[in-house]
């Protein structure tokens, strides 16, 4: 568990679940509103996307970040970025120049007070196996992870699922190298049955893991991504199972945060994606008994 | 502030020289998406007007005030396209566009490291389109010159 | 040199866009839609455009000469009001009161550039005759007019008529102050004579001012709204006789701005606002042999 | 920035007292228009949730982040302080416990006084704001209360 988060499970919310609007008719301190609104204060944001002047902010932007965290009593928890295999044509991103962009963003994620990161990996086949050289360069940042105090965690999304060899691959490596720098995030879509949240297309029914298959990755678990597909006005995931998995956590003693992230259609509808975000935090105020 | 859609209406009108000369036009674009690109990663296909392709050899592309060439952009893996800035292609069409409204169509996108199809490049047969992403829309639209 | 033609010349208000300023529009935007179009006349409505009005920031004075340069704009008319109802319980405000918002009004008008102002006063009937001390008001007002060099313009604005009495009294005291500092802006939609479809019911037939009634006032005339309720496809105003009006105007050399102002249905509908300001340009550009 | 909607949903939650217990609601509100009225010609008359009004009496608003009651706000010399259009007003309502967790069907009838239209229009309690925004989706909207 990263040092500096309070024991427990948490509410939080990703900056994903706007995305198409940020911009257009939304910015960041608006999605602070409302996380405020929800009392949800964990945080994700897609770096790239959301820090103005990435990978280089201005001190005015970063003032501008500290004051409306402190204002809105936002906990930065999950800092998004990507360690870009395919940046140049023909070619992969080698050792170095992959180590090179990984230790920039380590610094600032540190910097702007995250304490995870959800790292993504390049990746070479449809079940999303990470690049090859993944382990050089990963091991290599861990000193800086330690350093800077943040972890670095690949997302596991489906459709790959907890009992994959990829998630084998990594716990050998996390027990290999006995650190604490590594680890993932869970995107609860892994235990889904409809990543549409309109009905699967027939022939295209999932496969999802279980809930039961989390537990003996929990130790190696900082924060997850919440998804939700689709909230039903009984306040409701339609498409997960929610309750079994929440308490396993709890009867593991998980501490961390859930960050809701929104992959359900009508992504640009702003009042639909106010109601799908505003009812699942209902549901999980209801499931954590606060 | 952005308009949702891929194409945007702000910015479409013709592009003159010094004599006054209607060289051709520019349309701004934007990445309906989370995450700005590298210009090394970014893909062009088209932009396409009344049923005219105009590939990338008749295009140059402005990001942040600074013009590129496509060739130029293959190299610059330090370079972003921000999130919250419109590109802004233009097109070279000697006389420009025609006082009116038309049909502007674009197919451009991002290579994604992280997902596994293969090195992004368009094909100008496919139709208009970004991302891929199924809340992204507003490839096409009807735009007038004024 | 051949004598270079007086022709009227193009702008907008930013009135064509209000429901979306704030929301997924800002100042910037109208002004890149301006340099698109070629219309790069402006008005703006003080009150609402200008953050912290009446006492705007240095840096928002900035960004504005900025904005104004990049973009090539010609401020050409503030819009701002002479309240009279001021508090409950005023039936009219006191010549000391409006004086006070007047003179403000004129200073910032003058330094943002401007050389007109649309001046909103107070109205005391149902037939929208001004306040009854208006000529006190103005009087003491057209030293810093001209000290500031702007033009205060009442709007001339459906239902009243070009031949009401009301007009004529401004004539009247243009002539008896014998100033160039007062005058008037005609809003076309005193010529509009066919209802505006979906908004018939506040169409008034017995209201319909005739192009010609414009001839006497176009002296004391220095811009325009160039109101427009309905651009048809094929670039037409369908309810207001545009091409004699300006006809009128040429005939007489006057080459003032008309500056276009949307008064249609989906007002809240940014795509169809946009358009109809295009086609309305369009249009315009044809009627003026642009 | 804000929501089109002349009552906003960003902000809509309960408020806490010093000692944190539950002494209310805030509601966000702006004017859907091209100016904003000096504070003493702001006029209110209720924020109606699931059918219950709740007049100014039990409502404070903070404007530019001064707090004022409504009597404040309609003192003469109020008329130099103006209602800026760059961000909603919002209103704190008095409600032991507040609202409970859920949906909330959330109304409010405000408006301003414009010198420029005829006095009768004035009366915020004439039938003319019923018949504008009665049922108008930007006065009326069904709200969550995490």
């Amino acid at each position: 568990m990263s040092t500096s988060q309070k024991p427990g499970i948490h509410r939080g919310v990703s900056t994903y679940c706007w995305y198409p609007l940020y911009n257009v008719n939304m910015t960041l301190e608006d999605s602070f509103e409302i996380m405020k609104d929800m009392g949800a204060h964990g945080l994700e944001i897609l770096a790239d996307g959301i820090i103005e002047g990435y990978p280089y902010p201005s001190k005015e932007w970063l003032n501008k970040w500290f004051s409306l965290c402190d204002r809105y009593e936002i906990v930065p928890v999950e800092y998004g970025h990507w360690v870009e295999s395919k940046l140049y044509r023909g070619r992969e991103l080698n050792v170095e120049e992959s180590l090179e962009q990984l230790i920039h963003d380590i610094k600032l994620a540190s910097y702007m007070g995250f304490t995870c990161m959800r790292t993504k990996l390049g990746v070479i086949d449809d079940k999303l196996t990470p690049t090859k050289i993944w382990r050089d360069f990963i091991r290599r940042a861990l000193p800086y992870a330690e350093k800077y105090n943040v972890v670095m965690q690949p997302e596991i999304h489906w459709p790959t699922r907890l009992t994959d060899q990829m998630i084998l691959d990594y716990v050998e490596f996390i027990e290999k190298e006995q650190t604490q720098y590594f680890g993932f995030n869970i995107d609860f879509g892994v235990f889904t049955t409809d990543a549409t949240g309109m009905g699967m297309p027939p022939g295209m029914e999932l496969n999802p893991s279980k809930p039961e298959d989390i537990i003996p990755l929990l130790p190696y678990v900082h924060c997850c991504h919440a998804k939700y597909y689709n909230m039903d006005e009984n306040f409701e995931e339609t498409t997960i199972p929610y309750r079994e998995v929440v308490q396993i956590m709890k009867d593991h003693n998980w501490n961390g945060y859930l960050l809701s992230e929104y992959e359900g259609p009508h992504k640009e509808d702003y009042n639909h994606c106010m109601t799908q975000v505003k009812r699942h935090h209902v549901m999980l105020k209801r499931i954590l008994g606060e | 502030m952005l308009e949702y859609e891929g194409v945007q209406y702000k910015g479409f009108r013709n592009i003159y020289n010094e004599e006054g000369e209607a060289t051709g036009f520019q349309v701004g674009i934007r990445m309906i998406g989370y995450r700005g690109a590298w210009l090394s990663e970014f893909r062009f296909g088209y932009i396409e007007v009344d049923g005219e392709k105009f590939l990338a050899d008749r295009c140059t592309f402005v990001v942040s005030g600074v013009e590129y060439t496509y060739e130029e952009t293959f190299n610059l893996g330090r370079v972003k396209w921000p999130l919250n800035e419109a590109m802004i292609v233009r097109v070279q069409k000697p006389g420009g566009l025609a006082q009116g409204s038309h049909t502007v169509s674009a197919l451009y996108g991002q290579v994604a490291s992280y997902v596994p199809f293969g090195s992004g490049e368009l094909d100008i047969n496919q139709k208009p389109g970004g991302h891929g992403h199924s809340e992204s829309f507003g490839y096409t639209r009807e735009m007038i010159i004024v | 040199m051949s004598e270079e033609r007086k022709v009227p010349k193009r702008g907008i208000s930013t009135y064509c866009f209000y429901p979306q300023l704030g929301v997924n529009m800002d100042l910037e935007d109208i002004f890149m839609h301006m340099q698109d179009m070629g219309a790069t006349g402006l008005e703006i409505l003080a009150d609402g455009i200008i953050p912290g009005y009446p006492y705007p920031s240095e840096e928002w004075l900035n960004k504005w000469f900025g904005l104004i340069k990049k973009y090539d704009i010609v401020p050409v008319e503030y819009g701002h009001w002479v309240e009279s109802r001021l508090y409950p319980g005023q039936r009219e405000a006191s010549l000391e009161e409006s004086l006070e918002q007047l003179i403000r009004d004129i200073k910032l008008a003058h330094y943002l550039g401007f050389t007109c102002m649309r001046t909103k006063l107070g109205v005391i009937s149902e037939t929208l005759d001004p306040v009854s001390n208006w000529r006190e008001i103005i009087h003491e007002a057209l030293p810093y007019a001209e000290a500031f060099n702007v033009v205060m313009q009442p709007e001339i604005h459906a239902p009243t008529k070009l031949t009401d009495r009301m007009v004529n009294d401004y004539v009247e005291f243009i002539e008896k102050e014998n100033t160039k500092y007062f005058g008037f802006n005609i809003d076309f939609g005193v010529f509009q004579n066919k209802p505006v479809p979906e908004m018939a019911r506040f169409f008034r037939e017995d209201r319909v001012s005739k192009p010609e009634d414009i001839i006497p006032l176009l002296p004391y005339v220095h811009c325009c709204h160039a109101k427009y309720y309905n651009m048809s496809a094929d670039f037409e105003e369908t309810t207001i006789p545009y091409r004699e009006v300006i006809q009128i105007m040429i005939e007489h050399g006057w080459d003032g701005y008309l500056l276009s102002e949307y008064e249609g249905p989906h007002k809240e509908d940014i795509n169809h606002c946009i358009e109809q300001v295009r086609r309305h340009h369009v249009f315009m550009k044809k009627i003026l042999g642009q | 920035m804000m929501e089109i909607e002349a009552l906003q949903y960003k902000g809509f939650r309960n408020l806490k007292d010093e000692n944190g217990d539950i002494c209310g609601f805030q509601v966000g509100i702006r004017f859907v228009a091209y100016r904003g009225p000096w504070l003493s010609q702001f006029r209110f008359a209720y924020v109606k949730v699931d059918d219950v009004e709740y007049g100014p009496d039990v409502c404070t608003f903070f404007v530019n982040g001064v707090e004022y009651t409504y009597a404040e706000m309609l003192k003469p010399e109020n008329w130099r302080v103006k209602v800026q259009m760059q961000a909603p007003i919002y209103i704190h309502v008095k409600k032991e416990g507040g609202l409970a967790m859920g949906c909330h069907r959330v109304s409010v009838k405000f408006s301003e006084i414009a010198s420029y239209i005829p006095e009768r229009m004035d009366d915020i309690n004439s039938e003319m704001f019923e018949m504008m925004h009665g049922n108008d989706p930007a006065y009326n909207r069904d709200m969550i209360i995490v």
